[in-house]
């Protein structure tokens, strides 16, 4: 009903290949966008800052892990390593006075520099032996930066950021940092909704599904994991240096820790592999849900009257952190991103769901 | 009691969203104090102890009517030693109006100082974060009240320097410690101490998280070190102490890093573990006028914040410690400037303690505004089997030292 | 299409128009019936994906593996449904399926595999005996009982996998195209020694084959399936003796193409 | 440095490496039937010293009582995981499962500390730790006790696994269809397997915590665990046992000259090379079989 196709025709491929060709999504996005754009009046600064602007960050960041892990199906548990190139790269850069726009070229270069190691990595290995290998580089990386003082930031190993600029403004403002993040995020979203219509999207999709079969039919997939790393390093690493310069304010190793890989891809799987509405649904479900399950937790046993220590109350969210990927991967394994497509799909011939299978 | 429910309660209000902003703010009649800390992962031997003798120390003190007939509200909430959800907990809390915040986690307390600088709030570091802080002169907005690792450190030289009869010429301190920056922050004034006394300095690197010592301890019997210093957690001095007995060093040579509890000597045998030394920032045991207080007020009111089996424990005389000294913060804010409390007046409430020792319970602190340390004066105590034994008084020794390093450090970090 | 003559007490197996889906959404088999008389010998014959082995695994469950199931029709092994019957099970009941490509556990002994086959109930001595009357029938298997399967030639690993199956006592054996990459003498022996199985022990047989040629040699009925359909079943002398089946499976005719075998199958739906 | 000293680290860093190797039999019972890479058998390690703690401190049972007990439970405890998540998952691509486990870690350990609580305990086997002296030599009790128990347990599975039970279960390794196909149930083999593979976590939880104590510090295993199953095959025991003394020397030995040139800590290090360096050059390990996926 909401995605009324009567009417929609079109004549040409040009038509038909557009990012939107339902009206209705089309709409969708404009509202959303928006929405976003007028986000600093509409909401508190709290949410603003503490929620909205990491997790527009988070949501950049993982397109691009979707977008090596998702689309050219190869397993990646080295993101935040790769991050952490970027961040520290752009942070160290912009201290040595470059302007913020090149520090975040530089840390983004950087880190495809990095990330394309993982590239040779996959070359060798897939599935498991490749999940393991970048497991490896980012408990490598985590020891280089707590081992490498004049990267980490002397001996308590944290490295200020230098105040964000743009243009030679400097931007401290709640809204002026929240724009940053969310004209990042909404670059990366409309180069991964173009990949996809790029013959770029279509081999490494090739290659995801069979590389073999890829390579038969002339598909270097070789090249094209190259190409995928060092895009989704490049997005990685500027990604790890706004999430500094707008979040964080300075780098530490903690940051970019193992467990920050794991719930990376986490937000992936949970949002759904290969989908960019689920990368944003992933994030914020990943994001949001320790505070809110405490707060649930804490709640029912206040209704309840038990007495919950303090301690098992902590440990609670994580359990249910564990639960929700578990669930998720029994449930609906392509994750929200494909629960919502369901929905929609179900919408658009309505009531005339006759074409349902 | 008002602050378990409170914890409660906010938690309920939060759910509801934003709401829960307005409800909070109106509520300006109390003194706040946010306790971001981890209560899940790596943090989790030492937490739930402090949260607790935060607790009942607020609890005792609003029995007694509060501060300046107004109470103290501790708002506890986990972060899971996620610099993420700390700086959620510290823009949330912040909201509510809350000033004084404590993170109990290096990384968070790294992560959340540019914003507390900026916002010009009140940050609690006793004991973790960054040593250079106790600088206060730079940071202006950061509490490092009690000892440094630093100062730890040179205090534990001084006492083997006193041990050998003070020369150093042909002493050999091992120092054991985890490899990464919590163990690695007092190497440089080690370093510094053993070129300016002439002992051989030897380090042991222990990798996280800390369990596997065995090939350390190897070397140890070889270097045959007259003392190993070791800057470890909770379960590494277990290891250590089981490998001590197979290696055949003295455990009566091995001084601890203040975190090192009931539970650690529990787990190593109280047996086993007499003459082990450690370096403390309080005083240990239950035998203080504190404690006593409030076992007999709020523990014999039903009132208490946990189970009081973990009363006996340092690391619950250590948050006691640390909420003391900030509730004296908050009672000299109140006598000099009045109600309510601001981030000014709770700084110069804090810059004007003067002896503050809590009755026994840690050396006598002097917070100036250039020193957020407050002296800084530590003491080896000696488990005898049952109890721990002082063997010195407080000391704080090479403080020059100290502060030569604590400036320069200080000095590369700038406020933007 | 054809209805089954002979009541059920005389067949091991009857098959009444069972369809399967694969993945809830590919129809692979669209209404197949077959019988196999107790103590018989039944070929299924037809070209590369006709339905020839999906009818197999509909009948030992091992759909279930491929996310396919048996979505109408009955099957009956000694008159009892088992549609709803684990394929574990179905082995313990006495049918036994050997799967296409002879698939033996590549990492173990052809002894270990023929242990591997032998129901956890059966005992120590009834396992050693049944594995001395296996090798008795398959001697090459007992010269090479104790190097690596893997290494085993095909004819021999085609060998250890129907003496595998035999293992777990079965009253029905199911082959998938046993003959597949073996050389004609092979075949011979092998065929041979399922004759004689069926001969001595009165077990049951369905074999699948494209090598049509060769099974209707050894068997007594015939079904032919093209697109997952049964489009003509009989006696193996009267199949032999079909024109078109000797046109198109066993290699006599010349000069018609695949168009007129569609065209042929279609013709004959429309008659049966 | 001397040679006797040489000798004592390389005979301690086998010792330890056996510990590895009990850890990594874990990995590798899972990984053989199901060719599942199982990332939550820290957890189950963990929570298996925690069940032992439970039965001997929290309701003190002796702990040759306890022991078993908790066996008993991890074993379904094992079983349970298999029938409820993982078997869903049958022929779903391996970043699912990975992330399947991945989940299942993350629920158990938050599960593990809700209900017992992080500040760590201690088991006591009551192995002395008076020194041992064998020559020059000093080795550790504790870690001759865990070697000895990783070598029986590689005794017993070698000794299982040509047993009928165990052939059927390297059937199911073999060839999932060939085992359905003579009637061995594939799901009560693998789920079999899990069980297994959680009574040796809680062979490996009691032994390191022992050690190390009994905290969340036990899951972090997982990485030396699967550097170690890897190195060995990942579906191979004896590769286990072998790749676990190799690794443990080369970390012992390694680290003592590693950590004078790069400041410390260079074990993780040695750890993370051999990791990468194993799946590069011979990814299907020492003892694997060579038809291991790769490209």
């Amino acid at each position: 009903m909401f995605y009324g196709l009567s009417g929609v025709r079109h004549n040409s491929y040009v038509s038909d290949s557009k990012l939107f060709p339902v009206p209705a999504d089309r709409n969708a996005v404009v509202f959303f966008l928006l929405l976003g754009l007028a986000a600093p009046y509409l909401v508190s600064s709290l949410y603003l800052n503490s929620y909205i602007l990491p997790w527009l960050i988070w949501t950049a960041a993982v397109l691009g892990l979707n977008l090596v892990t998702g689309w050219a199906g190869q397993l990646h548990l080295g993101y935040a390593a790769v991050m952490a190139v970027g961040a520290y790269s752009a942070v160290h850069a912009a201290k040595f006075g470059i302007p913020w726009e090149f520090a975040l070229l530089i840390g983004g270069l950087a880190s495809s520099v990095i990330g394309s190691l993982f590239a040779f990595a996959a070359l060798r290995t897939k599935g498991l032996y490749l999940a393991l290998t970048t497991l490896a580089m980012q408990f490598v990386m985590d020891w280089v930066l707590t081992h490498s003082p004049t990267i980490a930031g002397g001996s308590h190993a944290s490295l200020q950021s230098p105040t964000f600029a743009l243009l030679g403004q400097d931007i401290t403002s709640d809204a002026g940092l929240y724009y940053v993040a969310f004209g990042w995020c909404v670059l990366v979203t409309i180069f991964m909704l173009n990949l996809r219509r790029t013959g770029l999207g279509r081999a490494l999709v090739a290659v995801r599904e069979k590389d073999f079969a890829a390579a038969i039919l002339g598909v270097n997939s070789f090249y094209y994991k190259l190409v995928a790393f060092a895009a989704s390093s490049f997005i990685a690493g500027v990604s790890g240096a706004i999430l500094v310069a707008t979040f964080y304010f300075l780098a530490a190793p903690e940051q970019f820790a193992v467990n920050v890989s794991i719930q990376v891809l986490a937000m992936v799987i949970v949002g759904g592999l290969g989908s960019i509405l689920g990368s944003y649904l992933g994030a914020a479900l990943i994001l949001l849900m320790p505070g809110v399950v405490n707060q649930l937790f804490s709640l029912g046993a206040n209704l309840l009257g038990l007495d919950l220590g303090i301690e098992t109350l902590a440990h609670i969210p994580n359990a249910a952190y564990g639960a929700l990927i578990v669930i998720f991967l029994m449930v609906e394994p392509l994750g929200l991103g494909k629960l919502y497509a369901n929905v929609r799909d179900y919408l658009m011939v309505w009531p005339f769901d006759q074409l349902k299978k | 009691m008002k602050t378990k429910t409170y914890v409660k309660r906010l938690a309920a209000a939060a759910v509801m969203g934003l709401t829960s902003l307005s409800a909070a703010n109106a509520a300006e009649d109390t003194i706040k104090f946010g306790m971001c800390y981890d209560l899940s992962k790596s943090y989790t031997f030492v937490t739930p102890q402090i949260t607790q003798a935060a607790q009942d120390l607020a609890t005792l003190t609003n029995m007694k009517g509060g501060i300046g007939g107004h109470e103290i509200e501790i708002i506890v909430q986990d972060h899971g030693n996620e610099p993420q959800r700390g700086i959620e907990c510290y823009e949330k809390l912040k909201r509510e109006g809350v000033f004084v915040f404590d993170m109990l986690s290096t990384p968070v307390s790294i992560a959340v100082l540019p914003r507390i600088m900026k916002d010009k709030n009140i940050l609690i570091q006793s004991l973790v974060g960054r040593g250079d802080a106790a600088d206060g002169s730079v940071f202006s907005q950061i509490f490092p009240v009690g000892p440094t690792y630093w100062g730890q450190a040179a205090n534990d030289i001084a006492y083997i320097k006193e041990q050998s009869g003070g020369d150093m010429k042909g002493v050999k301190v091992g120092f054991a410690y985890l490899d990464y920056p919590f163990g690695q922050e007092p190497i440089e004034i080690l370093k510094t101490l053993a070129e300016k006394e002439g002992f051989e300095l030897l380090l042991y690197p222990v990798p996280l998280p800390g369990s596997d010592q065995a090939s350390v301890w190897t070397k140890v019997r070889r270097d045959k070190p007259d003392y190993v210093v070791a800057w470890l957690l909770a379960g590494g001095h277990v290891v250590a102490a089981k490998e001590m007995k197979r290696n055949g060093f003295p455990i009566s040579n091995y001084i601890s890093v203040n975190w090192l509890n009931e539970v650690d000597i529990a787990n190593i045998g109280a047996e086993a573990a007499i003459g082990l030394k450690r370096g403390t920032n309080v005083a240990g045991g239950q035998d203080l006028p504190i404690i006593q207080e409030i076992l007999a007020d709020v523990y014999g009111a039903g009132k208490g914040a946990g189970p009081v089996e973990k009363i006996n424990d340092v690391y619950y005389n250590t948050g006691l410690a640390i909420y003391s000294a900030a509730f004296e913060a908050a009672r000299l804010a109140v006598e000099q400037n009045g109600f309510p409390v601001t981030p000014d007046s709770m700084k110069a409430g804090y810059e004007s303690i003067v002896d503050f020792d809590a009755n026994g319970l840690f050396a006598p602190i002097t917070v100036t505004a250039d020193d957020h340390g407050g002296g800084g004066k530590t003491r080896i105590e000696m488990w005898d089997g049952k109890t721990w034994v002082p063997q010195q008084d407080w000391t704080a020794a090479y403080t020059d030292v100290i502060w030569d390093v604590v400036k320069e450090s200080s000095s590369k970090f700038t406020v933007e | 299409m054809a209805q089954p003559k002979t009541t059920a007490t005389d067949q091991i197996l009857s098959l009444n128009s069972i369809e399967v889906l694969y993945e809830s959404v590919l129809l692979a088999i669209k209404g197949v019936s077959i019988e196999v008389p107790r103590g018989g010998m039944v070929a299924l014959l037809g070209s590369n994906g006709a339905g020839k082995s999906t009818t197999l695994k509909a009948i030992s469950g091992l759909l279930k593996a491929e996310r396919g199931k048996v979505s109408r029709g009955e099957i009956r092994f000694d008159g009892k449904l088992i549609g709803n019957i684990l394929p574990q099970d179905r082995v313990a009941m006495g049918i036994c399926h050997v799967i296409e490509g002879r698939r033996v556990f590549e990492h173990m002994t052809p002894d270990e595999n023929l242990e591997a086959a032998a129901p956890m109930s059966m005992s120590r001595q009834k396992v050693n005996s049944e594995k001395a009357r296996i090798y008795e029938y398959f001697p090459r298997l007992a010269e090479r009982k104790a190097s690596q399967s893997g290494y085993l030639s095909g004819g021999e690993q085609q060998m250890l996998a129907i003496g595998r199956a035999l293992m777990t006592q079965p009253r029905l054996l199911m082959l998938d195209e046993p003959s597949l990459g073996l050389a004609p003498f092979l075949v011979a022996e092998i065929f041979g020694i399922i004759q004689r199985i069926n001969k001595e022990d009165g077990l049951s047989v369905l074999l699948v084959e494209q090598n049509a040629l060769a099974a209707l040699e050894i068997v007594s009925h015939g079904y032919l399936i093209e697109n997952g359909r049964v489009v003509m079943h009989d006696s193996a002398e009267a199949l032999k003796a079909n024109s078109d089946i000797q046109e198109f499976y066993l290699g006599g005719g010349e000069g018609k193409n695949f168009h007129d075998i569609k065209h042929y199958s279609r013709r004959k739906r429309w008659l049966s | 440095m001397d040679l006797v000293f040489l000798a004592e680290l390389t005979v301690n860093g086998a010792l330890t490496g056996l510990l590895y190797s009990l850890f990594a039999i874990g990995l590798v019972l899972i990984y053989k039937s199901s060719s599942v890479p199982n990332l939550a058998q820290g957890a189950l390690t963990m929570l298996g010293a925690y069940v032992v703690l439970a039965f001997s401190h929290n309701m003190g049972l002796p702990l040759w009582v306890a022991i078993p007990l908790a066996v008993v439970i991890m074993f379904f405890v094992g079983i349970g995981i298999e029938k409820v998540a993982l078997r869903r998952l049958a022929g779903r691509p391996v970043i699912m499962i990975l992330m399947m486990t991945m989940g299942i870690d993350i629920f158990l350990r938050g599960t593990t500390l809700a209900i017992w609580g992080g500040s760590s305990r201690s088991v006591d086997l009551g192995v002395s730790y008076e020194p041992l002296f064998v020559g020059d030599m000093l080795l550790s009790r504790i870690h001759i006790v865990g070697a000895s128990v990783a070598l029986a347990l590689f005794v017993a599975f070698f000794l299982f696994f040509r047993s009928r039970l165990g052939i059927r279960l390297r059937a199911i390794s073999d060839d999932y269809m060939a085992s359905w196909s003579v009637g061995i149930s594939v799901e009560r083999g693998v789920g079999l397997s899990w069980g297994l593979a959680s009574i040796v976590a809680v062979a490996t939880g009691v032994i390191w915590g022992e050690i190390q104590g009994v905290d969340q510090s036990l899951s972090i295993l997982l990485l030396k665990g699967l550097t170690v199953a890897v190195l060995g095959g990942l579906d191979s025991i004896i590769g286990a046992i072998v790749a676990g003394i190799i690794l443990g020397i080369l970390e012992s030995v390694g680290s003592f000259y590693l950590d004078e040139i790069v400041g410390g800590g260079s074990r993780d290090l040695i750890v993370a090379a051999v990791l990468i360096l194993t799946v590069m050059i011979r990814p299907h390990g020492l003892f694997g079989r060579h038809d291991i996926e790769r490209v």
